[in-house]
């Protein structure tokens, strides 16, 4: 009880909270399955734009794509280091995506069959991650707010670049623009999903909000993100695909904003649950990664262990 | 001189573009994290080199062809990179191998860059030298875990020598069109490599307890145009876009 | 009418040319020789059936695009096929029941199209289903061998069921395109098969030891373009000689 | 000594052997090797053209190459049947060719880069496959001979389809007309060595003559495939690659024919030798199908074994 008081009071007063730190055992509990799905999401997430690094249309664009991809696996590197600062390991939190245990974002599992897909990915899902993670930036956890600035910082200028793609094909040919337009098409009700389900529904939310590692609500972020969202593609030249979107200048306070059609909340569960598209191929995947690399894991370890071994036969020798 | 040294550029770039695109195969199906970071980013230095190369052999050239019409837009016939690079990765082992022999080899010529007489060339020697030096590290100290790690690690190793040595010999090789770049002092000369390719790999082995093969016939071709199977298919994807999609800028 | 009957004859045309391009890997790679003969054999039946179908709606169409231009000249998202046909081989378990999947749809299908108002489809109905019919028998055959052999094999088959199941649904999915040229007489209603794709599956399944699951959330897509990320890598191979090689003959 | 008389005498006399005739061992081996050696070309055949089947430039090619490849692994059936016949199996065969104790044609161990080639293959390789086997449609062994009747209309139906393929391509415009010119660069070297060594060097030869295994010599088939293949050449417009090429009207006691110049039997005993540009490929394909398709062999054999079993029991009762 008096425990539970005084580490509210220090969340209260914005002090960070670290590894070594006493904490509420459902506190650590949150942020390990937060932190290892946002991780889990990193990882997966490589795969979809992944599919497009042979095929990339350039050079240019080619390299940004590696680039890009890279960075998404270090990202999962800092977020399972952070994981790890609250005493789970990369390997258990390994086996526990390749069991389907544990969940990674559900916007993975949507397959990328176009080159447009991208530029989509970049622009609208780095776009509603940033508006998801600017917030965890402040995150009470220490070591998870650290990360999400790094992360933060190079996801911005993956939105830009995922944005830029967008303009050289709404630039381009009848094709290139009827790619573009097909692909805002498909990513954009998953997009709005990633903020998950509405606020009355979400289970985890008002204890993460009390802990500070939540500081806005789903519906929030969601209705920010679509307020800076349909401008830019407007700009574009693209259609939201929502008939219902329109323009409310009593919104957000009377500084307005867009009201928007609902969300098909069943195709948002069916996807949660294991049945998008790609969930299958995702994990099955990654598996195979993890399956086809153990010789190599365990080749690593023996040798490590070998070499220590003469190190030591050295110094006594 | 334009059309020899336009070639003997074209060689080397096709060999970054065709061995960057096996590494970025791995993109994703690493055996390791780690390894899902260090891959890319050997991809990433190799594809940079080829866009240098490309650029500058289509300057010399002066037909107006831009990096991506020569890294796209040619058939299975006309990429003379070497047949070394377009070999499947099979496994993590085939793989590291690969690097580990290119990157042994890449790492003196582009010192040997440094002092060419061309000086586009000196500045993509400046930079993938440093490069370079990171693949054969990287490449080189999984070759000594794998080779000196389990009994399985070792004979995929070991297989991976037996079955990618024969594919040195091409690295060394002097088509004529690289030997006019060599004799102008464009482009150094491919077989003064060979005492110190051989050191290098000979250093980790050593390490790795791995034997060095002998090869009777080795497997030549490449520089020519004569690739194995396996291109076709690596090129149908590449290109896929570029063909596709004729004429469009992305 | 010709719009819709043009989108539905592509629906069929599309499953008939991916599924025997899945076959069609397999071509050298079989787990015995009989094998190698059988799946190319399959492969063929897919693509004259694919053929028939392609240069029948090009007809319809009246734009003047032949088989050709129909089965090689479009983008991923204007492939109509269902999802079932273009997952890839897998094993030889997924290869044969996937086979048996389709197949068992296609039989009772040809045959309620012996009675369609077109002269063409009937014609084409005619040859396919007793091409079908053998394709039932034989991956049939291989699905009880394999669900009824080692613990390995009727491991693998269930795990295949677990993993092909969720997209039958799809081959009784009415497009709109489908329904309209159903309405008209020309092609059959797909619901109407379920009962006979059924009964074939659930007899097979028997002699298999096989146990049929319940599929909770079907996959469906194709009909509208919406494919899996395997599909781009099998059209890259499909079309490059088209894409790389604009306007010849062959 | 007088068996072995008797049944030279036997097959001067044009009879048929049988399999349950008696016939001397060197006989029987002699034949085992062939015929195996032929299966196993057959097999390995496949995968060259294999190579093109999911890239055909057209449906129509598309068909034509699956049904020719089926063939092709067809031949290999009636051709280990044959052997079979000889009291070895299929098993024991393909582990001689894995285990590269077995060789194979080796125009096999050249690659199929482009399209052309498999025109080439029709023409060339083919046509050079049924100059070597329309005499063994007349050799001694029964079985043999009788397959390769089958075996040979059916390769005389691929090498024209080969040759209309190429007449496409000569048709075609210049990057056609290239690729095909190209290829037969390639391929018209390698179709030379398919005759084996000049009669001087070939060890089986003497011995297989009087066996009436093989009925002409190595040079002798050489020359019918160059006089036969080089008008075919010039009518599409090809140049075969090869300056001392010549038309010589002594040649063949005077009905005419070419002179050629020398094969490069460096590169035919390097290829034979397993060291041509897809040796290791070739049988790592075949070791692959094999080995992976282990489990599916042993499934049906258990399967078989159970319904024996259920059958036995059903009887009984």
């Amino acid at each position: 009880e008096e425990f539970l008081a005084k580490f509210q009071a220090r969340i209260d007063r914005e002090e960070k909270i670290e590894p070594n730190d006493a904490m509420p055992n459902g506190y650590r509990k949150t942020l390990v399955r937060q932190i290892g799905q946002h991780a889990h999401s990193e990882i997966v997430g490589m795969l979809p734009e992944g599919n497009w690094i042979t095929r990339a249309p350039s050079l240019r664009r080619k390299a940004a794509l590696l680039a890009k991809v890279q960075d998404e696996g270090g990202h999962g590197l800092y977020l399972y280091s952070a994981a790890e600062t609250l005493g789970v390991t990369r390997e258990q939190m390994t086996e526990e995506l390749l069991s389907g245990k544990a969940k990674y974002s559900s916007i993975f599992n949507y397959p990328t069959p176009t080159w447009a897909d991208i530029g989509t990915i970049g622009w609208l899902v780095d776009g509603a991650a940033i508006m998801n993670q600017i917030p965890l930036c402040r995150c009470s956890y220490g070591p998870y707010a650290r990360a999400m600035i790094r992360v933060c910082k190079e996801e911005s200028f993956h939105q830009r670049q995922g944005y830029e793609i967008l303009i050289s094909l709404c630039n381009g040919t009848e094709e290139q623009k009827q790619m573009a337009q097909d692909s805002i098409n498909r990513w954009w009700w998953p997009s709005l999903m990633m903020f998950g389900p509405h606020d009355a529904e979400s289970s985890h939310s008002e204890q993460s909000m009390k802990w500070k590692i939540k500081r806005f609500s789903n519906d929030e972020l969601r209705q920010k993100f679509i307020d800076a969202t349909v401008p830019q593609a407007e700009y574009l030249g693209l259609t939201v695909p929502d008939p219902e979107l329109k323009w409310n200048p009593e919104k957000n306070g009377g500084k307005g904003g867009y009201d928007h059609g609902e969300i098909d909340w069943d195709e948002f569960w069916r996807v949660v649950k294991g049945h998008g598209k790609m969930n299958r191929d995702r994990i099955k995947d990654r598996k195979k990664a993890w399956d086809d690399g153990a010789w190599v894991r365990e080749a690593a370890l023996a040798h490590a262990e070998k070499r220590a071994a003469r190190q030591t036969q050295h110094a006594a020798e | 001189m334009s059309a020899p040294l336009f070639n003997a550029l074209l060689e080397l770039a096709d060999d970054h573009l065709i061995l960057g695109h096996r590494v970025s195969e791995w993109c994703g199906h690493a055996p390791l994290l780690e390894e899902d970071l260090a891959m890319p980013n050997m991809a990433l230095d190799m594809i940079g080199a080829a866009r240098s190369l490309y650029t500058y052999a289509g300057e010399i050239e002066g037909e107006g062809r831009d990096e991506d019409q020569l890294a796209y837009l040619r058939y299975d016939r006309d990429y003379k990179n070497c047949l070394l690079v377009e070999r499947p990765n099979e496994d993590f082992a085939h793989t590291m191998l690969k690097q580990l022999y290119f990157a042994a080899f890449m790492h003196p010529y582009w010192e040997a860059a440094l002092q060419s007489s061309d000086e586009t060339v000196r500045g993509i020697a400046g930079k993938s030298v440093k490069e370079v030096a990171y693949h054969i590290r990287h490449a080189g100290e999984w070759v000594v875990r794998l080779g000196d790690g389990t009994e399985e690690s070792a004979q995929r190793m070991q297989d991976a020598v037996t079955e990618l040595h024969p594919y040195v010999e091409e690295l060394f090789h002097m088509s004529a069109d690289a030997q006019a770049a060599a004799d102008k002092g464009a482009l150094p000369d491919r077989e003064a490599m060979r005492a110190q390719w051989t050191n290098t790999i000979s250093n980790v082995f050593d390490q790795a307890k791995l034997t060095m093969p002998e090869v009777e016939y080795p497997q030549l071709g490449g520089r020519t145009g004569h690739h194995g199977e396996e291109m076709g298919h690596l090129l149908s994807d590449l290109q896929y876009m570029q063909r596709a999609y004729p004429n469009m800028s992305w």
